[in-house]
């Protein structure tokens, strides 16, 4: 990318008679300019998106309409007011409160759940649309995803109250308990697709939605579901929302806060959800591929052109949104039906059910892999798909023990290009 | 509270620090301006100790100072989610004291009233409980239903909260013409709703899970401390004052039929068109309190369709309201009534004069509050909010 | 030597001895935590320092983007540093657990004050 | 001038990130602002891990070590965290005996580092070009007993380089057995001995 714009820089610039060289470090600025302000954007607009659409969504199932006027129909602009009321709010501190912490809390939330976004990728193909492409992906946005629960830690215990006190602590053993299964699940689909890479993950998904995940075998299916669980906890959304517990602790961690500040710590919460929601997508859902491959049957890929590759990923894009969308609206819709859990209840979900089950689900991938490699659900009932499963390093490693020379893996180089990865496994399959 | 010299005494490793709680005045879950501090050691609660009076407002001594019709306002604001109840209430120890008996379409008129003013109540007891456990939309729910019991009671008198409709005497007018028909075409479309609320709250898996073995009070202990209506009756004491009161009060009911909504051998009457008795549920625990309030609802609405059908047949006046200065007869009433949180109880003194000498509620939030302290013994801190809401209190009444 | 390093790095590949240099700050901080500070979680932090300044090590040396012939550790590089973060982890659960018993039994976290065991 | 060589640039800004935020814990006599701090020194830390190329590291030290170890930490500061134990000075003679051998050993470490022409840094040309590796795979299959980053080697070269898994087992049991341990330290137990009455 940077290139490119160095290029689009030259060209515009060459009228003045200057020169851009390729590698010049505008355009690597400009390049991560433009995939920060579209993260940030994501996150900041993303969640008046989504606040809008839970006060409609609530207002809905409570009988209400919602809000109506901002904006002129459906009231769409109601977050924008909010967040202009939020801003010109006194920003409030309680006089006891760690005065720096306090002050730094929220941002430590909001920059973890803006981090997670850099490693997920919005359309895959030959030319994903990532902003940093990393082998370990799925690792990665998991890790940071549980970096998010710092800044509620701070929060609650530099607000110097007791309510926020206790809100902190359930966050804490909550998030770390539930970070264990969250990781079991998502090892699921790794373990299918034999990468931790989200592009490789959803390419592998490409074709009709009977190639997702979710439905590549039993154990995947149930292990959505305890993702789905798991997801919702560890972003904090009822039933799980023990750290804000408004009947039991005012408003948990953040009882003190107020305003811009306050504001943060919401988006946040709605950045969380997003991101857990397009990992879900990734994961289990096709990523970018729809349930039927539209953009390949009108040959809108990569291979047959910049331009259409280009409309390919535009489609791809909309798809992961409408997925995560849709994963927010779920958790919506749960967050307004259930009553709230227990902390020790909340604790047992996750070591008596939830860990177990994705342990046995993830023996059960194994099982299912060992013995049907490649072959999906959906593939047994109809005629047999392609496989697309990589195993790069099991091939490689007869070559240790036996006949050397064949460094099958080292030459395959980067992780991304699946050609030789198929190549590789045509002959394998059982 | 336990002592260090109790053996049974947990000791903990770890040892966190007890810390005291203000849970209120100003809190999401108090129900008003209850105030609760709470001696917590990390999450769990050793115990709790309401204060009150953040609602005092003297109604007692406005009483003395007052006469009876010009007190029944007062009386609204006591419990003010069933103020229809709390008029009831206070002009019948009047009417005791006055040795007067209302007229038969009156006695029907108060009974249909004072059930849709328990309706109305326990709506608001149930998706306040839910509200308690962390789900909004119940709340929501319960108010929509209300809102038409405040509508319909709106009708009757102009009020939508403080009514001072049924008064001294009979009540301040007649039901109004077709009113009778909207009452009946509501409770037809009430009934199934209710089915819904089953749904979504007793029969919810959470809601179970929250509710049920959770604050388990015994029949003594329900007893011992004084505790009335649907607290009393969810630990299986059979006990309700529009069976068991007093002559004057129950003959208002006389005629209907009518069952206590207690359990009997593992049963609630006519219990088979409701969810099951989940087996985690103890008796006398929070959930039995909800389902008595919800099973008294279904109750209520059929003791109003029988008071619609007495009420239409019956002829004559609905009463006649006591004048507003007319002097009481020299002597003392005390009275109790069944209000939908239990038994509401007015005491009168009377030395001749419009003005009574003496006047007092007992109330029955205050006692079934007082039950919170024992309840939330080494309970959990998000128990308390589900057992205090479980007790279903209204701090108008206990403040006064 | 220094100031024509630091204006190389602007442009050059930073190196073994560059990771070295920060895996050497931490570390000293993280000694110098251990010695000086008081509070029994602070010494528990300076611990992580330490540990990850010697991680820092083993990564670097495990990195062929930053050698340029010395000796390498390639694979045995990372895995090792794998090992340690873990039993980073295991560490830091039981120095936590006695930590926590020190401040039941004691009432204080003051590292200076577990001296009972003196002759 | 050459162009700016980025990975250098990122590796002073997560360096001096790391640097300082291990500093500020020294420093720092608050014992939660201290584990702020490091949880801050460590995430860039995670950040050099990155640029050396080791992504999976770099993702597990945020995983376990920042979202884990630390959160724990924080934990314990929390459950700990009375007032007199807060703010906990050190004593200034502490500091300057400190300062003294701290010094000294960072001069000699950063001496020992730089005093090896090859450990200075690469040449530019050598790794503008070096192909992004996946190395989760290896790790992987390390950890499992293969190495894969061997197959190319001499056979009697390969013999000393084994793989971990015999390591990977004991660290399981290890970690599996500090935990219960743990458990039993920090658990609610009830009095085995009930108080002589009287």
């Amino acid at each position: 990318m940077a290139s490119a714009i160095n290029k689009l820089l030259d060209w515009m610039l060459s009228g003045l008679g200057l020169s851009v060289s390729a590698d010049s470090a505008v355009g690597y600025i400009v390049a991560a300019l433009i995939h920060i302000t579209l993260i940030i954007n994501l996150v900041a607009v993303g969640a008046l998106v989504f606040i809008w659409l839970e006060r409609k969504i609530s207002g809905r199932i409570q009988d209400r309409l919602g809000p109506t006027r901002v904006g002129g129909k459906f009231g769409w602009l109601q977050t924008l007011a909010d967040g202009l009321k939020l801003i010109t709010k006194e920003d409030l501190m309680p006089d006891g409160a760690d005065g720096f912490l306090f002050k730094i809390a929220p941002y430590v939330s909001f920059a973890a759940s803006i981090a997670a976004f850099i490693a997920i990728p919005f359309a895959g193909g030959p030319y994903p649309w990532i902003a940093q492409h990393l082998n370990t992906g799925v690792f990665f946005v998991v890790a940071v995803l549980g970096l998010e629960v710092f800044g509620v830690i701070l929060a609650g215990y530099s607000s110097a109250s007791k309510w926020s006190l206790f809100g902190a602590m359930r966050e804490a053993a909550q998030v770390v308990s539930y970070e264990v299964p969250l990781g079991m699940c998502a090892v699921v689909p790794v373990l299918i697709a034999g990468s931790m890479d989200m592009v490789v993950i959803g390419n592998q998904q490409a074709g009709l939605f009977t190639n997702w995940f979710i439905f590549h075998d039993p154990a995947t299916f149930i292990t959505f579901w305890v993702y789905l669980t798991c997801a919702t906890a560890s972003v904090n959304r009822a039933p799980f929302d023990l750290a804000e517990a408004e009947s039991e602790l005012v408003a948990g961690f953040h009882t003190e806060y107020s305003g811009l500040r306050w504001s943060f710590f919401f988006m946040a919460e709605y950045g969380s959800m997003l991101s857990v929601s397009i990992l879900a997508s990734v994961l289990f859902l096709g990523a970018w591929n729809g349930p039927i491959p539209v953009a390949s049957m009108l040959g809108l890929t990569a291979a047959n052109g910049d331009v259409p590759g280009y409309i390919g990923n535009l489609l791809g894009l909309l798809n992961v949104l409408f997925k995560g969308v849709v994963g927010v609206s779920v958790m919506i819709w749960i967050r307004w039906t259930l009553p709230r859990l227990r902390i020790d209840q909340v604790m047992a979900t996750c070591l008596k059910y939830c860990t177990p089950i994705a342990a046995v689900m993830f023996l059960g991938a194994v099982v299912w892999q060992y013995n049907l490699p490649g072959r999906t659900f959906f593939g047994l009932l109809a005629a047999p798909q392609e496989t697309f499963a990589v195993d790069e390093g099991w091939a490689a490693l007869p070559t240790t023990t036996a006949e050397p020379a064949k460094p099958a893996m080292v030459e395959r180089g980067a992780a991304t290009s699946l050609a030789p990865r198929l190549a590789a496994n045509q002959g394998r399959g059982n | 509270m336990s002592t260090v010299d109790d053996p049974r005494t947990i000791e903990f490793d770890v040892r966190t620090d007890e810390m005291l709680v203000n849970m209120g005045p100003q809190h999401p879950s108090t129900h008003g301006v209850l105030r609760l501090v709470l001696r917590t050691d990390g999450e769990v609660v050793s115990e709790v100790t309401p204060h009150l009076g953040y609602l005092h407002r003297c109604a007692e001594k406005i009483g003395e100072n007052l006469t009876p019709r010009q007190f029944i306002p007062y009386t609204d604001r006591m419990d003010y989610l069933a103020g229809m109840n709390m008029n009831l209430g206070w002009a019948l120890a009047i009417e005791k004291l006055m040795k007067y008996e209302p007229p038969e379409k009156g006695r029907h008129l108060r009974v249909i009233i004072s059930e849709m003013g328990r309706i109305a109540s326990h709506l608001v007891g149930m998706g306040a409980y839910g509200l308690d456990l962390g789900t909004f939309s119940p709340f929501l729910y319960a108010f929509r239903e209300r809102e038409r019991i405040l509508d319909l009671f709106e009708e009757v008198c102009g009020a939508r909260l403080t009514y001072s409709y049924i008064t001294v005497g009979g009540a301040t007018a007649d039901l109004p013409p077709g009113w009778l028909e909207k009452c009946e075409a509501f409770l037809t479309q009430l009934e199934p709703i209710i089915v819904e609320y089953h749904t979504l709250l007793t029969t919810n898996s959470i809601f179970i899970k929250r509710t049920a073995a959770i604050g388990v009070m015994s029949a003594a202990t329900a007893i011992d401390y004084g505790t009335s209506g649907p607290v009393l009756r969810g630990s299986g004491v059979d006990h309700d004052l529009r069976r068991d009161g007093e002559e004057i009060y129950t003959a208002m009911y006389d005629g209907y039929a009518f069952e206590v909504i207690v359990e009997k051998n593992g049963h609630y009457p006519k219990d088979h068109q409701y969810p099951a008795v989940p087996q985690e549920a103890i008796l006398g625990d929070c959930w039995h309190r909800f389902y008595v309030r919800m099973l008294e609802v279904m109750q209520s609405i059929d003791l109003v369709r029988q008071g619609i059908d007495r009420y239409s047949r019956a002829s004559g006046s609905y009463g006649e309201p006591m004048k507003l200065n007319q002097k009481l007869p020299k002597g003392e009433a005390y009275l109790e009534t069944e209000a939908p949180r239990g038994q509401m109880g007015f005491y009168i003194v009377s030395n001749g004069e419009a003005i009574p000498w003496r006047a007092r509620a007992r109330s029955s939030s205050f006692c079934n509050l007082s039950v919170a302290s024992e309840l939330c013994r080494d309970c959990l801190i998000a128990d308390v909010p589900a057992i205090v809401g479980s007790l279903d209190i209204v701090m108008g009444e206990i403040d006064r | 030597m220094t100031s024509s390093l630091l204006a190389n790095l602007l442009t050059e590949p930073p190196g073994v001895a560059h990771y070295m240099t920060v895996g050497a700050v931490m570390f000293v901080c993280g000694a110098m935590c251990m010695a000086t500070k008081r509070n029994a979680l602070g010494v528990l932090m300076g611990i992580e320092l330490v540990l990850n300044g010697a991680n820092l090590n083993f990564i670097a040396f495990g990195s062929k983007y930053l050698d340029n012939g010395g000796p390498q550790l390639g694979l045995d590089g990372s895995l090792i540093a794998l090992f340690v973060i873990v039993l980073a982890a295991a560490e830091a659960a039981v120095a936590l657990a006695i930590a926590l018993n020190f401040y039941n039994n004691h009432d204080s976290i003051d590292v200076d004050r577990a001296d009972q065991l003196q002759g | 001038m050459d162009a700016i060589y980025w990975p250098s640039v990122f590796f002073l800004i997560f360096g001096a990130l790391a640097c300082g935020f291990a500093l500020a814990v020294l420093l720092s006599a608050n014992i939660v602002r201290m584990a702020f701090y490091l949880v801050l020194s460590l995430a860039a830390t995670s950040g050099l891990f990155f640029l050396a190329g080791q992504e999976f590291v770099g993702a597990m030290q945020l995983l376990i070590y920042v979202g884990g170890t630390l959160v724990l930490l924080i934990f314990g500061v929390m459950l700990t965290s009375q007032e007199r134990f807060v703010n906990m000075k050190t004593l200034a003679g502490d500091w300057v005996i400190g300062m003294i051998a701290g010094g000294a050993l960072l001069s000699l470490l950063t001496a020992a580092a730089f005093s090896v022409p090859e450990w200075r840094g690469p040449e530019r040309a050598a790794v503008e070009n070096l192909p992004i590796e996946p190395n989760a795979t290896p790790i992987g299959m390390g950890l499992l007993g293969a190495r894969v980053d061997q197959i190319g080697a001499p056979a009697d070269e390969r013999a000393g380089m084994a793989g971990y898994l015999f390591p990977f087992e004991i660290v399981s049991v290890h970690l599996l057995v500090v935990l219960i341990g743990a458990a039993y330290l920090a658990r609610a137990k009830r009095r085995s001995n009930p108080l002589p009455t009287g």
